[in-house]
């Protein structure tokens, strides 16, 4: 009997923990994704050019200069990529990073800062 | 004391007294949120009237222990089709409503005295195939309201195309040919339907009357004990089809006087859902699957009528929303629930 | 002496009341292993109390409990529900068959005691989701079946088998059980030809000689005196002997089970009247009533004769009359004035003449929620068109509630039903004066033939004599036919010319009520009468 | 007599046609309307292929309910319901995708075990009129989920994505867009079979609970379902608590409808918040009964022929019957009085059979009895 009350009490546990998880991978966020100028204290990154943007290997579009796209990314960890392009054309230049995101957290990613590795490339909200 | 309070509220079902609370809170109410008591009365009045002879329909077959007639429907196909003949046959006033009871009695004794054999085959099982067949019934006239090849421009959809419009007015014909029927206006907000009202009392003395007959007499008997009325010689399968003759004739005329208020014959699935609020009204009034009388309805339908017609103009000042669809199918199906779950099996 | 023997089961001065009347007496009875005891008593003697005590039914909690002890196996018992007798080793094997049709054998002897397999599932929604473990299923009923010495497939539907084989199952399911010790069977035969119940008997024997103890209820006298190791005979709630077979002959059970006090007689009329001229002929009647099937009667009563019909309870007795006035399916030929008579037909065995009071006072022969005028005139009115007043013609026929309720009163007057006033409800009255409102609702039919069957069950004894008083006076007075179906025979046999007893179903022997009362007794235990031909030559002449 | 008579020397054949009559009249409704509507057999499939992973889950809700005897269990809206609050949830917590779908099975499984329960003891006070006092209780409970959905949701029950919220601040919208979790289940592992969209796992699931049923009637509750579903007096005799095993068959069926309902709606991806629930009941019976069950015997294969035939009508009776009388509607109105009708038919039909065959079974003990009287008779008859 007692091995009975284990057992379901570990089945129960570990439902609320299967929901938990479940709520954890599927909840969706939403990702701003802005091309534009950012200036941090001192320094501006500045937006110069148009990138392909990709979150989660789903290809979000380009934006231009001074754009701002959004992106929908579903669970914990994510990752960003961007591709240069000049006069219509691919350079094969790609930026790529990862982050994770909590529950109840949007972000906006800045993608000039994001290119410069400042710190301030992403800006979570709750 | 505590058991005293406690049989006199299973005497008379717990739902019943808290819907009636329920309905005095309202009345209490009204003053309050700006609505005049007047109208809300005429309200109640007025749909007293036109639902009474719907639920009066039911008593019958209740009285004969063919339960609650979930296939109401029946009776007001049968009353359907002599409304629309009547308007077809173009005939206005009193000439036109009084044909259109006519052809629909024709109608209901035929269609009732197929369903009471029906009954008659299935006895225990009457209610669940009863739901289904007026279901049927009501979708299977749906088809022929398409095909019937009625030809009134009254009737017809105005584009061209065959098939009967959904809804009828019955305006140009005998809309209120009861209602207006003695009118009496008291004030400004109450118009008292005496027609329509005496059409009810008429009728309800019918059916009173024909429970005092030796037929009535061995109908009510076999509905309180089946074994018994057959130990005395009863007919019981041919009780039970007059009785469901009956319950028919009077559910098509009580659509006839539904429409003649209302204004408008609504066709095609319109009637699907009927039977519930009737029923629900004549459980409300203290009947149960096994036993109702002219009381029941009377009460019933009041207190059912009453409850529709406050409960979204005063709900609606007091909560900015109307909540009145949902407690309306709460009341009348938990009304009809509770009356199932207190089956005590008739012998 | 005794004391040494080792018994399995002892009964010790239990005694039982209900609602104040002492339903069992003193009573003592011990059973040793592998012993059959031959239990005998007519109905109500206090048989299927006794056993309700011994299988704890709440129904002896509710009321009390009893007195006395119940020793088994060596202790104490008192069980709290038939599930803890089982449980302690004790199985009974009912009459009717609480089977599964649509099981197999197998299925049916482990119902809800089948073996499973543990399978994990059930650690999380309990041991209800192990599965059924088919092949230990079917070894532990073949070990059940081959203990029964009988040839049954273990896999056979149980609806597809003979009905002696659905015995089997039922006494198999009993002994699958390692433990059981003592068996009671409960007119295990009541219900299967003779052919069967050789089978079922010879089983039973097997059993008790590999030890399990049996407790043998039945009215097949004979099979008690062939197979029982000792017979107790009850009546009235006390043991009145026990006897052993090979010392005792059937007329001495019959004597210890009707009672030698009957002997004086009780006969009542001043003598025996005779008749000339036959009202009602039964040939070959078939009823299908549950619990007292009717298979194949012919009798003839005169007219004017009150005719009693006595039997143990579920023998048929009830069935005869319930059949005749279309209330049950039935088969055969029955001529009423020397006319044949359509049976399944109420309204119109009624319209011929003959009316029924029934023994369902409660839910045949009363409308309890109305009041006593309707209750008197209602049959008449539908019957006989009595009571109404037409209207328009006679196209509506009105209740005329004035004549109902004086017809009503001078009944109530001649009867003496004590009642505030005719429009009193059915319902308040008493026993007795139900039961005279049942007979009330008959007489105002002017029947010439009247059945009534059991009429005073369940009435105090002062009311007993009135309704019977009743009878007879109508009897005289009207020159009504009158038949009786009652299972107190000294009640038939105080206002009855002649009285058959219905065994299984068929009229076994008809005898003048002057006859001794161990004729009776030895005619409800099975035992054909003797002098049958000649009695029934007596009713034709 | 002579009618009974009549009844007993009914032939086999006649027998199989009365034992068959709804699926039988279905095949040859079918022949007919299928050339009738012109559709092409490839749509046909396909729409048949939707139908069956949309639905069958829903039908499957129905047997164990049948196995109680209990009958048709019109309250499997209740875990319609169930499913429904579940996805609600899902949606205003924006979980997508294949998590969102278990997340609405877990979530509305205690709600749907809830709801069973009540619905299981409602049933035991109606003996003998489950199905119409369940069919009213599933009306009574929709009111019920009116107040909660529409009045309770964002008032009490915290609700606060605008996207499902009316615009006055509570309330669910009428219809809520499922299209983040469209189809997850069916296009999980995309298979094509000339055209056809397979939908593995979804049928992966359904082919699971299929064995599950079949397991669960091995089992002891199984066993125990089954003889309460036969006698409930034997049940109670012989020590099996008949009310608990009659509240437990509700409850699987309860939740199992409730599972269904969200495997339906992933399928469509979108809900009709009111609507979508009430009609549960009444499509997955017909179907039912359209297989050629009964009231007393359902089985797996009654699910999947009814479930074909019957929405192979649904599919084609618009297009048969414009192609008939010239109106599309007229088709409409054919399938409501087509699935009311099997229903009223099956039942009534049943009832009545029930009746015709006691009274054959009484008739053959009471030949029966006669048969053993005589040849007693003749062989001398004395017992003694």
């Amino acid at each position: 009997m007692r091995k009975r009350i284990i057992i379901r009490t570990a089945l129960v546990a570990a439902l609320i923990l299967i929901g938990i998880f479940l709520y954890a991978i599927g909840k969706e966020h939403k990702v701003l994704i802005d091309n534009r100028d950012i200036s941090v204290g001192d320094i501006t990154y500045s937006a110069s050019t148009t990138y392909v943007v990709w979150v989660d290997n789903q290809e979000i579009g380009v934006i231009k200069k001074g754009e701002r796209n959004a992106a929908i990314a579903i669970g914990i960890s994510h990752k960003i990529v961007v591709e240069e392009i000049k006069s219509n054309v691919l350079t094969g230049e790609k930026h790529e990073k990862r982050f994770r995101l909590k529950t109840n957290e949007s972000t906006t990613i800045n993608i000039p800062a994001m290119i410069n590795n400042a710190n301030e490339w992403i800006n979570k909200t709750n | 004391m505590k058991e005293k309070i406690k049989s006199i509220i299973e005497s008379i079902g717990l739902p019943r007294i808290i819907i009636f609370l329920f309905l005095v809170l309202l009345f209490i109410l009204t003053p309050f949120v700006g609505i005049r008591f007047d109208t809300s009365i005429n309200d109640v009045i007025i749909r007293f009237s036109m639902n009474g002879i719907l639920v009066l329909s039911l008593v019958p077959m209740v009285k004969s222990g063919c339960g609650l007639n979930f296939g109401l429907q029946l009776g007001i196909i049968a009353g359907l089709l002599g409304a629309v003949i009547s308007i077809e046959m173009e005939l206005t006033g009193f000439a036109g409503f009084f044909t259109a009871i006519g052809i629909a009695i024709f109608f209901a004794v035929v269609l009732g005295f197929l369903y009471g054999i029906l009954l008659n085959k299935i006895k225990g099982d009457e209610m669940v195939v009863a739901t289904y067949v007026g279901f049927s019934s009501v979708a299977f006239m749906s088809i022929m309201w398409l095909i019937l090849p009625f030809k009134s421009p009254n009737m017809i959809w105005a584009y061209g195309g065959s098939g009967l419009r959904t809804a009828i007015s019955n305006e140009d014909y005998w809309i209120h040919i009861l209602t207006n029927f003695f009118q009496i206006n008291i004030g400004s907000h109450i118009n008292f339907p005496t027609g329509t009202i005496l059409f009810f009392a008429l009728l309800s003395y019918l059916v009173w009357a024909f429970f005092r007959t030796k037929i009535g007499t061995a109908i009510a008997t076999t509905g309180s004990n089946s074994n018994y009325a057959k130990s005395c010689g009863i007919n019981v399968d041919k009780m039970r089809v007059i009785s469901v003759i009956l319950s028919t004739v009077l559910s098509a005329i009580g659509i006839i006087v539904y429409q003649e208020s209302f204004g408008f014959i609504q066709l095609y699935m319109a009637p699907l859902y009927m039977p519930f609020p009737a029923i629900a009204a004549l459980l409300l009034g203290g009947a149960s699957v096994g036993k109702a009388s002219i009381k029941n309805v009377i009460i019933g339908t009041f207190l059912f009528q009453a409850i529709l017609t406050m409960t979204p103009s005063i709900l609606n000042n007091i909560i900015q929303s109307d909540m009145s669809e949902a407690i309306r199918m709460i009341v009348s199906n938990g009304m009809i629930v509770y009356a199932l779950t207190r089956v005590v099996k008739v012998r | 002496m005794e004391s040494k023997e080792k018994y399995l089961l002892k009964i010790e001065h239990v005694s039982k009341y209900f609602y104040g009347n002492k339903v069992l007496k003193d009573i003592n009875i011990s059973v040793r292993p592998g012993e059959i005891i031959g239990l005998v008593g007519e109905n109500g003697a206090g048989k299927s109390t006794l056993m309700n005590i011994l299988f704890g039914d709440p129904i002896i909690h509710k009321t009390g409990g009893f007195e006395g002890k119940i020793i088994f196996d060596g202790k104490e018992v008192n069980f709290s529900s038939p599930f803890d007798a089982i449980d302690a080793g004790i199985g009974m094997v009912h009459q009717e068959f609480n089977l599964i049709p649509g099981f197999t054998a197998t299925e049916n002897i482990l119902l809800n005691k089948e073996p499973t397999k543990y399978n994990f599932f059930s650690e999380i929604f309990g041991d209800k989701l192990n599965v059924l473990n088919r092949e230990e299923m079917k070894k532990r009923a073949i070990e059940a079946i081959k203990m029964l010495e009988i040839k049954l497939d273990p896999e056979m539907i149980v609806k597809e088998m003979p009905v002696g084989y659905k015995q089997f199952i039922e006494i198999a399911r009993e002994i699958n059980r390692e433990s059981t010790k003592l068996l009671v069977f409960d007119e295990p035969t009541a219900v299967l030809t003779e052919s069967e119940a050789d089978i079922v008997m010879k089983a039973i024997k097997k059993l008790a000689a590999k030890g399990v103890s049996i407790i043998f209820i039945s009215h097949r006298l004979q099979e008690i005196l062939d197979s029982c190791d000792r017979i107790v005979v009850l009546r009235d709630g006390t043991i009145q002997k026990e006897l052993i077979p090979s010392e005792t002959n059937p007329t001495e059970v019959a004597e210890y089970m009707i009672g030698r006090e009957l002997t004086k007689g009780i006969w009542k009329f001043k003598e025996i009247r005779k008749f000339n001229e036959t009202i009602l002929e039964v040939n070959n009647l078939w009823v299908d009533m549950t619990g007292e099937q009717v298979s194949g009667v012919s009798f003839k009563v005169d007219k004017g004769e009150i005719f009693g019909i006595g039997g143990l309870t579920g023998q048929g007795k009830l069935g005869i009359a319930n059949g005749i006035m279309g209330l049950y399916p039935a088969e055969g030929e029955v001529k009423f004035k020397g006319k044949s008579i359509y049976l399944n037909n109420p309204k119109y065995v009624l319209e011929q003449g003959m009316a029924f009071v029934s023994e369902d006072r409660r839910g045949l022969g009363l409308l309890l929620d109305q009041p006593i005028f309707w209750n008197i005139a209602f049959t008449a009115m539908q019957i006989k068109d009595n009571f109404t007043k037409s209207l328009l013609g006679g196209l509506i026929k009105w209740r005329d509630e004035k004549a109902m309720i004086k017809i009503a009163r001078e009944h109530v007057e001649a009867l003496q039903i004590k009642c505030v006033n005719e429009k009193q409800l059915a319902r308040e009255l008493s026993g007795g004066n139900q039961q005279k409102l049942c007979m009330a609702k008959v007489f105002v039919l002017k029947p010439e033939l009247i059945f009534v069957s059991e009429p005073t069950r369940g009435i105090d004894v002062g009311a007993k004599s009135l309704v019977l008083d009743t009878l007879r006076q109508y009897n005289s007075k009207y020159g009504i036919t009158i038949i009786v179906a009652s299972s107190e025979l000294e009640e038939l046999r105080s206002i009855c010319e002649r009285i058959a007893i219905v065994d299984e179903g068929r009229i076994v022997g008809i005898l003048p009520s002057t006859a001794e009362p161990t004729e009776f007794g030895l005619l409800m235990l099975g035992k054909k009468s003797e002098t049958e031909e000649v009695c029934i030559n007596e009713g034709k002449d | 007599m002579k009618k009974q008579s009549l009844t007993k020397t009914m032939n086999p054949g006649v027998q199989f046609l009365i034992n068959y009559a709804v699926p039988i009249i279905f095949t040859i409704l079918v022949a007919f309307a299928i050339p009738l509507s012109g559709l092409s057999n490839e749509y046909l499939v396909r729409e048949i292929m939707t139908r069956l992973s949309r639905d069958s889950f829903l039908i499957l809700a129905l047997l164990v309910p049948v196995m109680a005897g209990m009958g048709m269990n019109f309250s499997i809206v209740l875990g319609a319901m169930a499913g429904q609050i579940g996805l609600i949830f899902i949606t205003d917590w924006q979980i997508i995708g294949l998590p969102g779908v278990l997340l609405a099975l877990l979530i509305s499984t205690p709600i749907a075990i809830l709801l069973g329960y009540i619905a299981g003891i409602v049933l035991n006070h109606a003996k003998g009129r489950e199905m119409v006092t369940g069919f009213m209780l599933a009306f009574f409970m929709n009111g019920i989920y009116q107040l909660v959905v529409l009045y309770g949701m964002g008032n009490i029950i915290p609700i606060s994505n605008s996207r499902i919220l009316l615009p006055r601040g509570y309330g669910i919208r009428n219809a809520i867009s499922l299209v983040d979790i469209r189809q997850v289940l069916d296009k999980l592992i995309p298979l094509k079979i000339g055209g056809i969209l397979i939908p593995v796992v979804t049928l992966l699931v359904i082919a699971a609970l299929c064995v599950f049923i079949i397991w669960f009637k091995k089992t002891k509750l199984g066993q125990e379902i089954r003889i309460v579903g036969q006698d409930n007096d034997v049940a109670r005799i012989s020590g099996i608590n008949v009310e608990r095993t009659r509240i437990l068959s509700i409850v699987i069926s309860t939740v199992l409808a409730c599972y269904g309902q969200i495997i339906f709606l992933q399928n469509i991806g979108n809900m009709n918040t009111y609507g979508g629930h009430s009609q549960v009941g009444v499509f997955a019976i017909a179907a039912l009964l359209v297989g050629g069950a009964t009231v007393a015997k359902a089985n797996i294969p009654n699910v999947f022929i009814g479930l074909i035939l019957f929405h192979t009508m649904f599919v084609v009776s618009p297009r048969a019957g414009r192609a008939l009388m010239g109106q599309a509607q007229l088709g409409e109105y054919f399938r409501v009085f087509v699935s009311y009708g099997v229903i009223a038919f099956s039942l009534a039909l049943y009832a009545w059979r029930k009746r015709v065959e006691k009274e054959n079974e009484r008739k053959k003990i009471m030949n029966y009895r006669k048969a053993f009287s005589q040849s007693s008779n003749t062989t001398g008859g004395n017992k003694f």
